[in-house]
């Protein structure tokens, strides 16, 4: 992979940030964009700008169908059956509401139970929460082992009888692991549960195969693998998909309305309500491109490299806590802490440096809990990022410990 | 030219204001009715079959005159056919058959009636070959 | 105004369309974007870009007041008594999902009634149709008067004491009428019932005033108003706001969490769970500049200029019916059908001369029933718009008139 | 020049390490808490008043150098003053207490205790001067 050519991509690299070169280690929470994306988006502003599937005319026409394409270029990059398994979404968090909002609503019942894990990030926690409260349901959750993996056993331990749903992150955005998605898969066909897997950090940066996974639904963010702000996806089983009932409901997602009631268009569109994000998906699918013409294979191994370096590099320093586990199952994060200094100061003093990482609780305050910590330092790699950049990061980890006289 | 071309037209026109097989059939063997949520458009095919063959046929229904002369032409199309000669009939078939070179944005004007036909017989969802 | 001025801001119409120089006249589906609006997402892309509100790094933070600079933009727009009264949302759809959710779900009660009106577009009918469903609640409908007006004392009529809520459109996309929301809002008060504003046709258009207005919550789309696809506002008073549940949960929109629960944070964070379409809003945030600059008011005398001139020459070519009215509270939108040709033949004829106007039931379709029609064609006009350009459009219906012998 | 720079974090360090008013108040006249939900910083505020004026006022929570240091700061700075004063300390006022420039990225941090003690004593939300 030639990281020197794919960094003349993504424009924001000539940039300084207090007075140094950009060094940017906060990609799980968003990526950059190259270029090939932006001007994807431009391109549909200036050629095709229009709105989708209701115009008859030729704008409109050039706008659904790169829109359309956009989707299916979603569809092959998971290898679903098909692109009506596709739902446009806002993000990961809006996949997993719709699904909490269409399932909890209408498809699950007082007493049935859930199955989360104690690793999960807010935004596949707090909407079951909140669903379960309305509708009386109950949910357990799988812990983590002291080495920072997902307690398969303990999941186990979970399923019941009275398990309708289980909910798994793919991979932690704290500690990096992959979950034996795989195995969860065929525990919940035991159970005759609903699988659903949150993927917005494993789509980046690995392989996914919804079919080899055996997944009934599965979300991801377009923001956090180079796409633009607003747009996600859902995959969905097209049995799960056909049997569910809408989340939002308003213009393009209707068969035939009265003042009485409607019925609802085919699928995906059932589920999507309103102007969708068109530009965004466009420009998602431009980034599923560029991902696919570089290899995720080549950038997952690049990245699970620069991992190994770092937290051999930053243990080096000594008196830190690396949270993130070892492990050929860990993707490109190295969350840690240095005793003595608050994840802020050390967050604030690298950006003095022109090195973004991310500091605080990583919208996963349950798992913090689980690690007796409040909140951690994370840095988080992608395609782009380079040896030489953790190599500042290392160097000005060691200056920040001497402030701090730690 | 296109499908707005004025000879063009003349043939749509006159299929759209004396269309073939409208109507429908009293106790029909089959009857599927669909629409293009978008447009409001709407067809119906009623069949009665003749063993394995398309014995009579008859559309009803509303919309454009492209829509509407397209099923007029597929319903005489089809007529006598066996359902497995049915089955294979391609969207590029359909626009063969319409003769008129339609602009993209009419396509789906010009297939609608397959497309209620064939998920009348087989229950093929979605737009011929849009499937994948 | 200088049309020809604002024009060369619009690259698009550099463009031809089958042939002929691009006339776009469907602007009630979505408008078109100036270069500045298109320039400002790239510079949030190429300069800022990072996720908001979450990290302790330079990036974030530019991102953050980019992000939050465009909030207060919106909330002086339409005279906001705080930014904390602006919740972003995908558009008007999911604004009008948000309210049904959340007010059906956690504050209305089996027997509550709901007043609507029958020219409501699909997305401020079909929420609170599924809501009511969900919930046991009445939904009530106000008419419209014969010229295609909404009927006041049929809406005055149908408040009963058990009305909750009234939602009702401001301007009509297919009669480009304009409702008197200041009093219907007296209406709600005097009922005790929430009032809501669907103002995606209006507020592209003419000056609002929320505090004036008097509404409870108000929303309305980015993109029918010069702004990205996938961004709008809900703007929703502050005591409202503050008593209401969430709409989705996940990332950022919490303050605390557990295994147990949530707790949320502050306005109007609470309602934005998840990454938000960041470059959506900064972009939106340019669009409002733009508009500022050309003047909402000169705008809207321009629009009903091109409409008035519209409706007259269209009537002048015999046989057509024409469902806006006439009057000074109507917009620049002009419905109508030819009769003996369908309105899709009409469109498609206007676009093979390079002419984009929509023909369909516009997501309206009891409004249609109403009518007594199917669909109808629809001409919608904005700020750089021209009157040659309806001189293009009513020379072309000449002639498909002719072509279709009527 | 910025709060990292050596000798103004001598100072910043010293403070966080050895806080003036860190504790709680038994039966407080005023007690409130707030964080900061993006990072998960938290601070308490407790005050015993004196007539109109803060008697004792102590600090506890938890978070970065820059807000212990700045809560460390601020309750040595009001003991004594009226309540009226202290509302009319604004965010500059802060931050000119705080003496260590602060990069943009850490104002919240500096700010946080100001936040929790004018909510506290007046209910007043939100960031000072950010509410218009
Ligand atoms: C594992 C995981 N799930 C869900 C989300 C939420 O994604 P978004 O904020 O794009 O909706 C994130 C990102 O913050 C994440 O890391
Ligand atoms: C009156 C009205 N309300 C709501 C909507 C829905 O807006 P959006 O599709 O942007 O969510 C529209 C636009 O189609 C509209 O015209």
């Amino acid at each position: 992979m030639k990281v020197e050519e794919i960094r003349k991509d993504f424009p924001i690299f000539q940039q300084q940030v207090n007075g140094h070169p950009l060094v940017y280690l906060d990609n799980a929470a968003t990526t950059q964009r190259p270029r090939q994306v932006v001007e994807a988006v431009m391109r549909f502003y200036q050629d095709a700008n229009a709105n989708v599937h209701r115009s008859v005319h030729t704008m409109s026409y050039r706008a659904t169908e790169l829109y359309e394409g956009a989707r299916k270029k979603i569809a092959s990059f998971i290898n679903a059956s098909s692109w009506r398994e596709i739902v446009w979404v806002r993000g990961a968090t809006e996949g997993l509401n719709l699904l909490a909002y269409s399932l909890g609503l209408y498809h699950l019942r007082e007493g049935d139970e859930i199955v989360l894990t104690v690793m999960e990030h807010h935004s596949n926690m707090v909407p079951w929460q909140r669903i379960a409260q309305l509708k009386n349901l109950r949910i357990v959750y799988a812990g983590v082992t002291p080495e920072g993996r997902l307690d398969i056993e303990d999941l186990k331990a979970k399923i019941s009888s009275r398990t309708r749903l289980i909910s798994v992150i793919h991979a932690s955005n704290v500690l990096g692991v992959v979950n034996p998605v795989g195995e969860i898969a065929q525990l919940a066909r035991d159970a005759g549960a609903i699988f659903i897997v949150d993927a917005a950090q494993s789509a980046p940066h690995m392989p996914i195969d919804v079919e080899a996974m055996g997944c009934d639904f599965l979300v991801a963010s377009g923001h956090k693998m180079l796409g633009p702000t607003g747009i996600g996806f859902l995959y969905g089983r097209r049995e799960r998909l056909e049997a569910m009932e809408p989340f939002q409901s308003g213009g393009d997602m209707i068969e035939h309305v009265t003042l009485e009631g409607a019925t609802w268009n085919e699928l995906p569109w059932k589920f999507e309500a309103g102007t969708p994000n068109i530009a965004g998906a466009i420009g998602l699918g431009a980034a599923v491109d560029y991902i696919n013409n570089v290899g995720l294979t080549d950038m997952l191994e690049h990245e699970k490299e620069l991992r190994r370096y770092a937290v051999e590099r930053i243990r080096e320093l000594g008196g830190v806590d690396i949270y993130t586990p070892d492990g050929d199952d860990v993707l490109g994060i190295v969350s840690f802490n240095i005793h003595g200094i608050h994840p802020h100061d050390v967050a604030g003093y690298l950006d003095q440096c022109g090195i973004e990482v991310r500091s605080g609780h990583h919208c996963t305050q349950p798992l913090m809990e689980c690690l007796r910590i409040e909140n951690a330092v994370r840095a988080s790699f992608y395609l782009y990022n380079t040896k030489e950049e953790v190599d500042r990061l290392v160097e000005a980890l060691a200056r920040v410990k001497k402030l701090f006289r730690v | 030219m296109s499908e707005y071309d004025d000879v063009q037209m003349e043939y749509i026109l006159e299929l759209y204001r004396n269309p073939r097989n409208k109507g429908t059939i009293e106790n029909p063997d089959i009857t599927h009715q669909e629409g293009n949520p978008s447009c409001g458009d709407e067809i119906r095919i009623d069949v009665k079959l003749d063993g394995d063959r398309i014995g009579e046929i008859k559309f009803s229904g509303k919309g454009c005159a492209i829509s509407q002369a397209a099923a007029s032409i597929l319903t005489e199309m089809v007529k006598g056919k066996t359902l497995e000669e049915v089955k294979k009939l391609t969207k590029e078939d359909m626009l063969k058959a319409i003769g008129v070179p339609l602009s993209p944005i009419r396509l789906k004007c010009g297939l609608l009636a397959l497309k209620v036909l064939k998920a009348g017989l087989y229950g093929i969802k979605g737009w011929p070959g849009e499937e994948e």
